[in-house]
């Protein structure tokens, strides 16, 4: 009897949340054809937060860096997106893309000066350069100074022509967004510098000591996560129309709530930001009338579930029923051929 | 043998899902001092932060004076009389020698020792008090830890690799201090790597290996090959 | 069976612009009462049906609701007002998703340029109505030019949309000051919520001014007011917008509060009447307060005046089913209400009209302040109710 | 045969603690060196520093003809350095395979099937291929350091360092140890090892250095460093009559 | 003198960043703890003091012999009850949970005080000063940092003379070894949070005299407290103050260039100063 091995990357649950997952996106993409207005815009907004949370998700949660200040490329997207087609006149697709390679660009030299910082010292380092981006714009008077632009309505317009095009447009970008995020954060950490991130985090001193570049690992996923989150931040402002510095560049809205998301979703898991995304915007519909009341028992929500289930609800799920949709790993398999 | 001041039962310790002890038993008669030895890894370290609470228990595992304190908090252990002198020293790198030491007398039993006891018993740290406790020689800074712990005038005090890192002189002149120490009816368990160094102060030994006691007997009358064998599993 | 027409509104409600907002349920509970019976358009009764939604003082959160109100909700019309952290958002996402938008409480330059908005081209869907710049500088320039004192002015703007566009070198106070021979000292755009103003107040010293004027909010002034005082900085007369238009915010000054000075847009004084329920300016300020408990403040009749126009709008508009009749019914309001005429055939610029504004002054009486309005000469039909007190 | 290794006059102190004082030597390559010392002497320290993990105060480290005393961790991994830990740091959330693949792609830098098949192939040899699909942090110490072992090999090193493996193994298991060490060295690896299970350091190593406090005070054959007075009073706490 | 009087101004807003940060300051080097809530526990405090005001008719700075008290039980409840779960390595849970205190208070006083800006009437003291040369200090900015020196010196105090610090430093130094001395680290910490929060009581009492509130302006002071936190070096109480005095002689020198890049030099102050000292200007221990 000889045994044959074979290594697999994937389980049936996953194989059986893969069909399911193309299913969901081919009735997604058709929603333009389905679905109201209102749940088409809402549904964007919604892939457009999940994209956030899990870039974030991969930035803390995979490389370890815990940064309250993504609000900076969130605000410098936006601000890319109005600044390169109000003066130089490209077409917001080709600027959206483009705030995406600005915002990584920019994120070199952030990087080399807040790595220098490290744990709650890196936390406060990143909020400060936020702020320092705000500040900055604020004094752009051509952008608007403090009191922000509109996008004039001749560009937005210029997109598609008539209104439901446009929205189905805008749709599109969202969920693409998102899709494509979802799937890049995949596949990297299926990939070689994937398990070099999974390795870092679970111990640094072994890392470095199995050839690991620490430095240069964690460098480029947050020029990477920077110039996505970016992308995603023109998206925002796409949908919005409107920028101010205040708007663009708020802790809360594009890096509080993202981290509620992905810590009540589960962080360091690929599925947490995307059932973190839902509870927020089930929360989010169902109480935001109450105003200050949806506010405090948000606040309330994210003490106890830190508090009762650190690892957040798919960290309970996974670990209750062993199950992973998005297999990272591998697994042995003896096969007995006789 | 008189009544056992420390007994365990049936010890288990986990560091995450990771066993480091599997079923420990164990006495400490009062008065005796008693040797621990084994390889690095064995568990030796373990089992005394076990004891004083630093890695929780299920309460009955571990009972001190007839009390459960497997499941207490370490304070609550620490003001019951059980003191450690932590491996590598442990010293409180922002406090002077003497705060160092007056910090050990914070659970306020009485007895025998207070601060000018110990400098009595260490007369270099008196000169020293108001040193950094980091600038002191390893020596010196085992003395203090040995010092902080008797500040709180513990019934059982408990010392993990009390040699460790120092030079044999200055091994010579700690062990000189032992007798002292124990002297006075106060129970001790020894943590030591060099056994020759363990056989010859304790009353009885046990040698753990990959977390199970694999030899228990009176120090004087375990033989060389009998530890050899406990300690590496070698045949 | 009656049709229903559904009005959207946006507000801040909460958060640091809240005090505009503050009388929102008494205002609003008042037109719901006056709106039960529907509304007649070509001979068929409409329901108006209200919903109102809380901006939360955030220029994004002001968007999303505005965009929720008209998909989620589909509104046909959708009105705000508040500053243009509020108007602005809503409007555009008025003008982007066609619907019909009528907004006030807001001066025009910022709606209008802060919108980017081009003159002569103007907007699709979105209308608007309040008073100007050039309202307000005027109004400041009667009220000081009788006062006697020294024209050297010290100007304190910060970088929001307000400070922006009332410290705009050719569309802010700049220009008509220097015009009208005040001689005005501005430091530059500080950031909201300032710690410090002692550059400020050392600029301000050297030139000798008597006169502080500009846009802030209220934390901004008292921390200035304050540090004035402390550096021997102390100006005749201080009119400041934004931040002394409410009781509270010059309450809490104490002693301080006394004699400081603002524009007026709408007080119980104003000799309007309702188009509505016929109240008088009066008639509805005290209703407020015996609602309440709390003294009354400007925007309550702005608020009210928001939905006079929506009840013209929808009484005149050709087809009602159709967006494009409805936009098309606003610019051609003619009607007197309570903040004064609204008539976009008049307006200074494309899709904006303007209400009268006089300037007042805040005069402690016995234990309790009141907004005296010192000079009227720009809308003489508002009485003057006290004399301007140097400080 | 070249020299792989060298250590020139390398010193490090933590305070007051020296750990490595001067200290000197070179490895052949394909040679295995034994390394003596008492608790605490600065062996492990000594590991780091060659790693990278610590850097020097004063002094040199050339590895194959490059001066790496500079260098990253892992440019010294992945140019060849590989070594276990004394306290073994597993990737605790991972898999053991996983564990291995890490080490077989980031410092081996092997893609694929062929990453896959060097760890499967390197477990079977540490007998922990059995364990493959079991969370590293669940191990026990044994097999833990025989994960150790299992990364330092899938690195594909030119030098392996080992730190104290043997340690807490029964007679066969240190056997079968002994017989896999000989095999690596076999296969032309250089190798310093660490360890106080004598007789297993004795059977493979031609060399023997002893360290105390930081200082070599002994180099040689083994036989004959065993056999000095020095070493059995330093060591093995076998005092000379005092 | 532009320029002196920017310096001492500046020096003085030091003094009310200084006291802003002393309480994280402290809870920051004892526990690693990183409170986002602390900018609203300041607004609490100051809310506090108003109602305590109003109620007893007392003038505010008599008015902190109520609140603190009250803060401090506010803050050793908080930690005993809540914050003592959160410590650990991980710098998440404690991130997370402070943020969602820190929204709690600011909708909790929003409901119980409105959105309206309130302010506390110090009478004569608000307004009072002295002349100094050429210059003119106010009465209120020199009590500040005067109040802000001492209480740094009491904390240093505290904290290097008497058992309650040594158990700080002690805990501070290594948790379990300090337990086996019988410390009880979640009541050192609990002592901590309480002693930070009834420095944030005198923070807010001075800020609101200072100038008006609303329940949102917690988290744009909280930065600078931060900043002079971290400027100074973790757990150096003096260096806190200094750092405060940079941010704030940072600010005001900014602003005599351009008013509107007063903010903008502080935080560049503090990202020039960490990337040449990435541990502060004078780092206790490193970190
Ligand atoms: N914090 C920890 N987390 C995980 N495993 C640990 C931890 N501390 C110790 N261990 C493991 O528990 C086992 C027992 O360790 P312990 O420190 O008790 O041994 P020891 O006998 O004191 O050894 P030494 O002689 O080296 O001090 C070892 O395998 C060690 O790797
Ligand atoms: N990072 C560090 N900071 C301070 N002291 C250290 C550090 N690392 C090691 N030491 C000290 O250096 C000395 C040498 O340690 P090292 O681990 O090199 O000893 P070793 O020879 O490997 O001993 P063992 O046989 O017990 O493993 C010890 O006293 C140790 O406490
Ligand atoms: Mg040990
Ligand atoms: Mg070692």
């Amino acid at each position: 009897m000889k045994t044959d091995i074979r290594i697999s990357r994937t389980s049936n649950a996953a194989k059986v949340a893969a069909i399911l997952a193309a299913l969901i996106v081919v009735i997604l993409i058709a929603a333009p054809y389905w679905a109201g207005r209102a749940d088409l815009r809402l549904m964007g907004e919604i892939f457009l937060y999940l994209a956030l949370a899990s870039l974030w998700n991969l930035l803390a949660g995979y490389a370890g860096l815990v940064s309250v200040g993504q609000q900076a490329y969130v605000g410098f997207g936006g601000y890319m997106l109005f600044a390169l087609t109000i003066f130089a006149g490209l077409p917001p697709l080709v600027a959206i893309a483009l705030a995406g390679v600005l915002g990584a660009l920019i994120s070199i030299p952030v990087a080399a000066l807040i790595f220098r910082l490290r744990g709650a010292y890196f936390a406060i380092g990143t909020w400060v350069m936020a702020e320092v981006f705000r500040l900055s714009f604020a004094q752009v008077s051509a952008l608007g100074g403090g009191s922000g632009t509109s996008l004039p309505t001749d560009i937005v317009r210029s997109m598609a022509d008539g209104r439901s095009e446009r929205e189905a447009l805008a749709y599109w970008l969202a969920l693409g967004a998102a899709l494509f995020v979802v799937t890049t954060v995949y596949l990297m950490l299926r990939s070689r510098k994937g398990l070099a991130l999974t390795a870092i985090r679970d111990n640094e001193l072994a890392s470095a000591s199995l050839g690991i570049d620490i430095w240069r690992t964690k460098f480029v996923v947050y020029v990477v996560t920077s110039g996505l989150t970016a992308v995603i931040g023109a998206l925002i402002f796409l949908q919005k129309l409107r920028i101010s510095p205040d708007a663009a560049f708020s802790v809360n809205d594009w890096t509080a709530f993202v981290i509620f998301i992905v810590v009540i979703g589960g962080i360091g898991t690929i599925e947490g930001p995307i059932i973190g995304t839902l509870i927020f915007f089930l929360l989010r519909e169902t109480l935001a009338d109450l105003g200050t009341i949806y506010l405090m028992v948000l606040g309330l929500v994210a003490i106890v579930v830190m508090l009762k289930a650190p690892q957040g609800v798919w960290g309970f799920i996974s670990q209750r029923f062993n199950l992973q949709l998005f297999p990272l790993g591998y697994r042995v398999e003896r096969h007995k051929d006789s | 043998m008189s009544e056992p001041i420390l007994t365990l039962a049936g010890l288990d310790a986990f560091y995450g899902d990771f066993q480091a002890l599997f079923g420990v038993d164990l006495t400490v008669s009062e008065g005796e001092v008693l040797a621990i030895i084994g390889a690095n890894g064995a568990g030796k370290t373990t089992l005394l932060r076990s004891i004083s609470g630093l890695i929780g228990n299920k309460a009955d595992q571990v009972q001190f004076r007839g009390a459960s304190i497997g499941a207490e908090r370490p304070d609550v252990i620490a003001q019951m009389g059980l003191a450690m002198v932590p491996e590598g020293r442990q010293l409180f790198p922002s406090l002077s020698v003497e705060e160092n030491l007056m910090i050990g007398g914070r659970v306020n039993r009485k007895g025998p020792w207070n601060l000018q006891k110990v400098f009595d018993l260490f007369p270099i740290l008196e000169e020293r008090k108001a040193q950094a406790s980091t600038s002191l020689s390893g020596g010196q800074q085992q003395m203090v830890a040995i010092g902080r712990a008797l500040m709180a005038n513990p019934d059982l005090i408990m010392f993990d690799e009390i040699s460790l890192g120092l030079a044999p002189v200055i091994i010579r002149d700690i062990y000189k201090a032992l007798p002292g120490i124990v002297g006075g009816g106060m129970s001790a368990v020894i943590v030591e790597q060099d056994i020759t160094k363990a056989l010859e102060v304790s009353s009885r030994v046990y040698c753990l290996q990959e977390g199970r006691v694999s030899l228990e007997g009176k120090s004087d009358a375990v033989s060389r090959e009998d530890i050899a064998r406990a300690y590496f599993g070698v045949e | 069976q009656t049709p229903t027409l559904r009005v959207g509104h946006v507000s801040p409600r909460t958060g640091p612009l809240a005090g505009f907002a503050e009388a929102d349920d008494y205002v609003l509970g008042a037109i719901q009462d006056h709106f039960s019976t529907g509304i007649e358009n070509n001979g068929k009764t409409w329901n108006i049906e209200i919903i109102s939604k809380d901006s939360q003082s955030n220029p994004n959160r002001a968007a999303e609701v505005a965009a929720d109100l008209i998909l989620g909700d589909e509104v046909d019309i959708i009105v705000a007002a508040s500053t243009p952290d509020t108007v602005n958002p809503v409007s555009d996402q008025a003008e982007i998703n066609e619907v019909p938008c009528i907004t006030t409480d807001c001066p025009w330059q910022p709606y209008f340029f802060g919108r980017n908005g081009v003159p002569g081209q103007g907007f699709d869907y979105t209308y608007h109505f309040f008073w100007g710049l050039e309202d307000v500088i005027a109004a400041f320039l009667d009220m000081w030019d009788s006062s006697g004192v020294a024209k050297v002015v010290g100007g304190l703007f910060p970088n929001d949309a307000d400070g922006n566009a009332w410290g705009d070198a050719e569309l802010g106070l700049p220009k008509p000051l220097a015009a009208a021979g005040y001689d005005l000292t501005d430091p530059g755009r500080y950031q909201p919520l300032n710690d410090d103003f002692s550059n400020y107040i050392n600029a301000f010293k050297e030139v000798g001014a008597e006169i502080v004027t500009g846009n802030m909010i209220a934390p901004d002034f008292a921390t200035f007011w304050a540090q004035a005082a402390q550096q021997g900085f102390n100006p005749k007369i201080v009119t400041i917008g934004k931040a002394l238009l409410f009781p509270s915010v010059i309450e809490s000054l104490g002693d301080r509060g006394d004699g400081l000075s603002s524009e007026v847009w709408w007080s119980p004084n104003h000799p309007f009447n309702s188009s509505l329920t016929g109240a008088s300016s009066k008639e509805l300020a005290d209703g407020y307060t015996a609602a309440s408990g709390r003294p009354w403040t400007q925007p309550i009749g702005f608020k009210h005046a928001l939905f006079e126009v929506v009840a013209d709008v929808v009484k005149r508009a050709a087809d009602l089913e159709d967006y494009e009749s409805i936009a098309a019914a606003i610019p051609e309001t003619k009607l007197d209400t309570i903040v004064g005429p609204v008539d976009w055939s008049n307006g200074p610029i494309n899709n904006v009209t303007k209400t009268p504004l006089v300037a007042g002054q805040w005069q402690k009486e016995g234990d309790a302040f009141d907004l005296k309005i010192v000079a009227n000469s720009h809308a003489p039909e508002i009485a003057t109710t006290g004399e301007l007190r140097l400080l | 045969m070249t020299q792989i290794l060298q250590l020139d006059g390398l010193s490090k102190a933590f305070g007051a603690v020296t750990v490595a004082d001067s200290l000197s030597y070179t490895l052949k390559e394909g040679e295995a060196l034994g390394v003596l010392g008492p608790n605490g002497a600065g062996k492990t320290s000594m590991f780091n520093l060659i790693t990278g993990t610590l850097q020097p105060n004063s002094g040199h480290i050339t590895f194959a003809g490059e001066d790496i005393t500079s260098r990253s961790a892992a440019h010294r991994s992945r140019s060849g350095i590989a070594r276990s830990f004394q306290v073994p740091q597993p990737f605790t959330h991972m898999t053991v395979f996983e564990n291995a693949m890490v080490a077989a792609t980031q410092s081996a830098g092997l893609r694929g099937h062929e990453a896959e098949r060097l760890c499967i192939d390197v477990l079977e040899q540490t007998e922990l291929l059995d364990k493959a699909n079991d969370r590293a942090g669940g191990l026990t110490l044994l097999n833990r350091k025989r994960l150790e072992l299992t990364r330092a090999l899938c690195a594909k090193p030119r030098l392996l360092l080992l730190d104290e493996i043997a340690g807490g193994l029964t007679e066969a298991e240190c056997t079968s140890l002994i017989a896999t060490i000989k095999s690596i060295h076999a296969s032309g690896v250089s190798i310093i090892w660490i360890e106080h299970v004598v007789h297993a350091l004795m059977a493979v190593v031609e060399r023997l250095i002893v360290i105390d406090f930081g200082r070599k005070i002994a180099e040689g054959e083994p036989k004959a460093i065993m056999d000095s007075p020095e070493v059995q009073a330093i060591y093995l706490g076998i005092e000379a009559d005092v | 003198m532009d320029f002196l009087n920017a310096v001492v101004q500046g020096t003085l807003l030091g003094g009310l960043y200084a006291l802003f940060a002393a309480g994280l300051s402290l809870i920051f080097g004892v526990m690693r703890l990183v409170n986002i809530a602390h900018g609203d526990l300041i607004v609490l405090a100051a809310y506090l003091g108003l109602t305590t005001t109003v109620v007893l008719g007392v003038h505010p700075v008599v008015a902190l012999i109520v609140v603190v008290p009250a803060m401090a039980g506010i803050g050793y409840c908080l930690q005993r009850g809540v914050l003592n779960h959160t410590l650990g390595d991980d710098i998440l849970p404690p991130l997370l949970v402070t943020f969602g205190l820190s929204v709690i208070i600011q909708n909790a006083l929003l409901e119980g005080y409105s959105a309206d800006p309130q302010k506390m009437d110090a009478g004569a003291l608000e307004t009072a000063s002295v002349a100094l040369g050429p210059l003119s200090l106010g009465v209120l900015p020199l009590l500040t940092f005067a109040i802000a020196v001492a209480v740094i010196a009491g904390l240093q105090w505290v904290f290097y003379r008497t058992p309650l610090g040594r158990a700080f430093r002690a805990t501070s130094d290594n948790q379990d070894i300090a337990q086996l001395m019988g410390l009880n680290k979640r009541h050192v910490f609990g002592m901590a949070m309480a002693l930070s929060l009834a420095v944030t009581a005198v923070a807010g009492i001075l800020l609101g005299i200072r100038t008006s509130f609303d329940p949102s302006v917690g988290g744009g002071r909280l930065i600078f407290g931060f900043e002079a936190v971290i400027i100074g070096g973790l757990g150096n109480l003096w260096g806190t103050l200094v750092g405060g005095v940079i941010l704030g002689v940072a600010q005001t020198v900014g602003a005599t260039i351009n008013p509107g890049w007063q903010l903008l030099a502080g935080h560049i102050a503090f990202l020039v100063i960490l990337a040449v000292r990435p541990n502060g200007l004078f780092p206790r221990i490193s970190g």
